[in-house]
């Protein structure tokens, strides 16, 4: 899948930070989320900050391995230690810039299933659930879900919506159900980045990844993919971005 | 007070449970572990997210109803056990009451608040709404109604024996588990003076009006971590989610870890304990409560 | 930065201003002299009780709106400028939106949280509902509706100049007031290193997102009480209430404590801050932050 | 007014100290209730803890002087030092056994005005406000207020609820209006105790202090006293009651 130089979870990750603005507020969740926050941090973004649902406020995130976000290496530096429902009111005051979501499985509306595979009162897999990514999907201004590009991840409708994207589809869903934020921006993929209208609907082909092709994002995926208007290729990661992520990713 | 004699008396078979509320670190596996011990049956677990630990409950077949925004294993994964549980009823069918973070924070705020219900905007949207009956939408916002544990067990560094309570680090919905629950079952790294708790009141957790044990468990919440005293143990977790892939699995994990060890300490005994304790040293700064 | 600076930036005629969150204790008396300093005007004040910081701004004719549980003079009884103020309409007439200790907490919360308003049983029964128009009752509870305030002046032992503060002793509606508010203006006794603040991230006030200046200014609470730095100066509150009786009186205690003084420093020069000075120590029993 | 032995206030200390149950949860106030709290704490209630509004829990009373519960010397041994919303979380659960409040004016339901003397727009005195005064009144399990006997405090109606008693004196006000708590307990005045009738009502006489009489009462009452059925005589404060409570109040 990779040219060589960089791996498709780097590619990812480097979009991934790109999404993230000088003085963002980011709402960070772990693994390529965190890595793209640390990108972000020691590119173009100096003066982001990030938040954890857990009830942390960083500004560097730390440079040791973490295998969840309340890892003791997370803390020690932390700008503030708090409840959950304190970085939750930051989100729903409409403060927070941007936030990370997992995934399971995104239909073309951005709608996050994380919770049932078949009927929920009998389900064929049930998934972990929410934790707070549905809080994310609907407080957060925008956020950002990354994802293996697979014909089982990416299909034409979840059958459960637990992180609501832009609902059915339809022009203005968001705001008329009273969610808060924008919704999704991107979905981040394997082969590809996904992108959607301002005031929603369908997810639409923003770039292609380097080596890769319009009909194996078509072949990868569970809904009609459309004809782009112009297919831009992905931009690759910069040197600076992945000595950052091959930094912290060991 | 002996961890087996706090889960004797104060929580019974059928208790609303709220424990692991700081997400990740501190949770009290050693209780939890006491718990299926004693054979306790149809409890509730309230929490945020579950590290591994409502999954070992479930396995073990202790758990009617789960009221979580998250079952699974954090670094690794899903959670086998509940997946079994939820998909074909083994050991036993559970009832999934959905949540999201912030509306299980706030169905305790609205039981410590003694309200019946709190307004949100989390959640519209959302098909959480349609399974569980304690969420409702009324004028464009979401209703969550109260969660009113009957014991929230809580696993803290340091702890005097009436109760008063210092916990650091990030503490996700633990203030308010305490404050909503009915009583509070304390595990704790160390049993220390009053002197030391009261030296900072403004650290004490909770009131310990609400506190009816308090049990010296070092290394009662392993493999979380637990800031200044012990580190994740990463690799216990992915064991963990190796073993308990079928139930024949699980229920030799938990006769080895659980079943078969009379408690925490020879549980300890189990695995490298040094390598996981915390070795440095990262004080707070301290604060002067004098008052002339 | 000065707290001349602050108050001109942040606090404008107009303002919403959460001050006085923590009760009797830690009122930002310095930031309110500088808002009568600079004449402020329109302001509405926000707070649980206040002891004689409200009285003075109303005093002063800076204050369009009130909305607090209690305004007065805690050891010494009515606040005397409040009552010319809503009796006689001196130097102006004023609003009061009435509450309670809780239910402007709520009123906080909700803000803090972005909703309406939040439910509450306090209140029932009371007249208070017929004068505070946010105040309304539905369903058999009260909903307090939503306070945003502009900005809420905070005064705390120490601070760093990136707006971590740390804060002790009981902190009222501090924490609410902050989340709630806009922006958060923080006077402070020491101006510390982020090392200092950071060894501690669980005595942090608020998200430093929210703080827009840090202004060092000790003794910035007088006469009010600072655990560990200051004791209340009982005296200084007995003679504000002697001389504010008339119009007169308060009017020549603000000319010479406020007016004719160009700030703090000067301020704390005329009475004997050494008398007031906490000499003690009692330390809290610092806490190991340590991950590995 | 005084025997000699004991003060009027000293008597109304010991009569509210009886109130004070072993092991109770009291929502202390300042001056006169924090003395009682301190008699009780030495004496029949050693298991009593003390709540303050501000955001503490103790069990012993400082042995300084407190100008206000926020003094130093109330936080340096607190049991608890927090958010005065947890405070009243507990208060609001039905959790805080007997609070104290004090009030300008309380008339014979019960009912304290601490708000408006005339009519709030136009209002002839301003008073303070509730502070927490009504939250005790509607959310502790029972109550008590402390008041000097004189006409004008003792009053037929107040103009303004600020913290309800019995409301309009109706059989189960309190109840059929959502308060949560019984309500008054007792008036402790500088004459006499008032009581209440168990599920509300009107306030009476149940016990007449030392060298005081019924008639003086009467005098002095906003309302047309009712003959009490059998007149008792307020126990004077004992030896053990007034040593701790003369050790803290000087």
């Amino acid at each position: 899948m990779s040219n060589g130089a960089y791996t498709p979870q780097e590619l990812m990750v480097a979009v991934a930070s790109r999404e993230i603005r000088d003085g963002d507020l980011v709402f960070v969740g772990m693994r390529l989320p965190i890595l793209a926050y640390a990108v972000a941090r020691n590119n173009h973004a100096p003066n982001a900050r990030g938040l954890f649902e857990v009830g942390l406020l960083r500004d560097q995130p730390s440079a040791k391995f973490l295998g969840t976000m309340g890892d003791p290496p997370n803390v020690a530096g932390a700008l503030w230690a708090t409840r959950m429902s304190n970085v939750m009111a930051l989100m729903a005051q409409g403060l927070v810039d941007l936030g990370f979501i997992g995934g399971a499985e995104v239909d073309r509306f951005g709608n996050l299933n994380t919770s049932y595979v078949g009927p929920p009162a009998t389900p064929v897999v049930k998934l972990p659930g929410s934790g707070g990514g549905a809080d994310i999907a609907i407080l957060s201004r925008r956020w950002v879900t990354l994802m293996s590009h697979e014909p089982r991840r990416l299909v034409d409708r979840v059958s459960f919506v637990t992180s609501p994207g832009h609902g059915d589809g339809s022009v203005g869903w968001r705001k008329r159900n009273g969610l808060l934020g924008s919704g999704p921006a991107a979905i981040v993929t394997t082969l590809c980045v996904f992108r959607f209208p301002e005031r929603g609907g369908e997810a639409y082909v923003d770039s292609i990844h380097p080596g890769h092709t319009l009909d194996e994002v078509r072949a990868n995926t569970g809904w009609a993919v459309e004809q782009p208007q112009d297919v831009k290729e992905t931009a690759p990661p910069t040197a600076s971005e992945l000595v950052v992520m091959r930094g912290l990713a060991s | 007070m002996s961890l087996a004699e706090a889960v004797d008396r104060f929580v019974p078979d059928g208790s609303a449970v709220a424990i692991g509320t700081a997400l990740e670190a501190l949770i009290p596996f050693a209780a939890g572990h006491e718990m299926i011990r004693q054979g306790r049956r149809d409890l509730e677990l309230v929490g945020p997210i579950s590290d591994a630990l409502f999954d070992q409950l479930i396995g073990a077949g202790c758990v009617r109803r789960v009221t979580a925004a998250w079952v699974g294993n954090v670094s690794e994964g899903l959670g086998q056990c509940y997946r079994r549980a939820a998909e074909d009823g083994v050991p036993r069918r559970i009832e999934v009451h959905d949540h999201t973070n912030f509306s299980i924070a706030l169905a305790l705020w609205a039981a410590a608040w003694n309200v019946p219900s709190l307004p949100t905007r989390t959640l519209l949207g959302s098909d959480i709404l349609s399974t569980n009956p304690h969420l409702r939408v009324a004028d464009g916002l979401v209703q969550v109604g109260a969660m009113r544990p009957d014991v929230a067990v809580v696993h803290v560094q340091r702890a005097d024996a009436m109760g008063r309570a210092h916990a650091w680090g990030p503490l996700g919905i633990t203030e308010e588990a305490g404050l909503a629950a009915d009583r509070v079952v304390l595990t704790c790294e160390e049993l220390v003076d009053a002197s030391v708790t009261l030296s900072d009141p403004n650290r004490i957790l909770f009131p310990e009006t609400k506190v009816v044990a308090v049990v010296h468990e070092p290394g009662g919440a392993h493999p979380s971590p637990v800031q200044g005293y012990f580190k994740r143990d990463h690799s216990f977790f992915r064991a963990y989610a190796a073993e308990s892939r079928t139930a024949e699995g699980f229920n030799a994990w938990l006769k080895r870890w659980v079943l078969d060890l009379p408690g925490r300490a020879a549980y300890m005994k189990r695995f490298d304990v040094g390598a996981l304790r915390v070795k440095g040293t990262a004080l707070s700064s301290p604060v002067n409560f004098a008052d002339e």
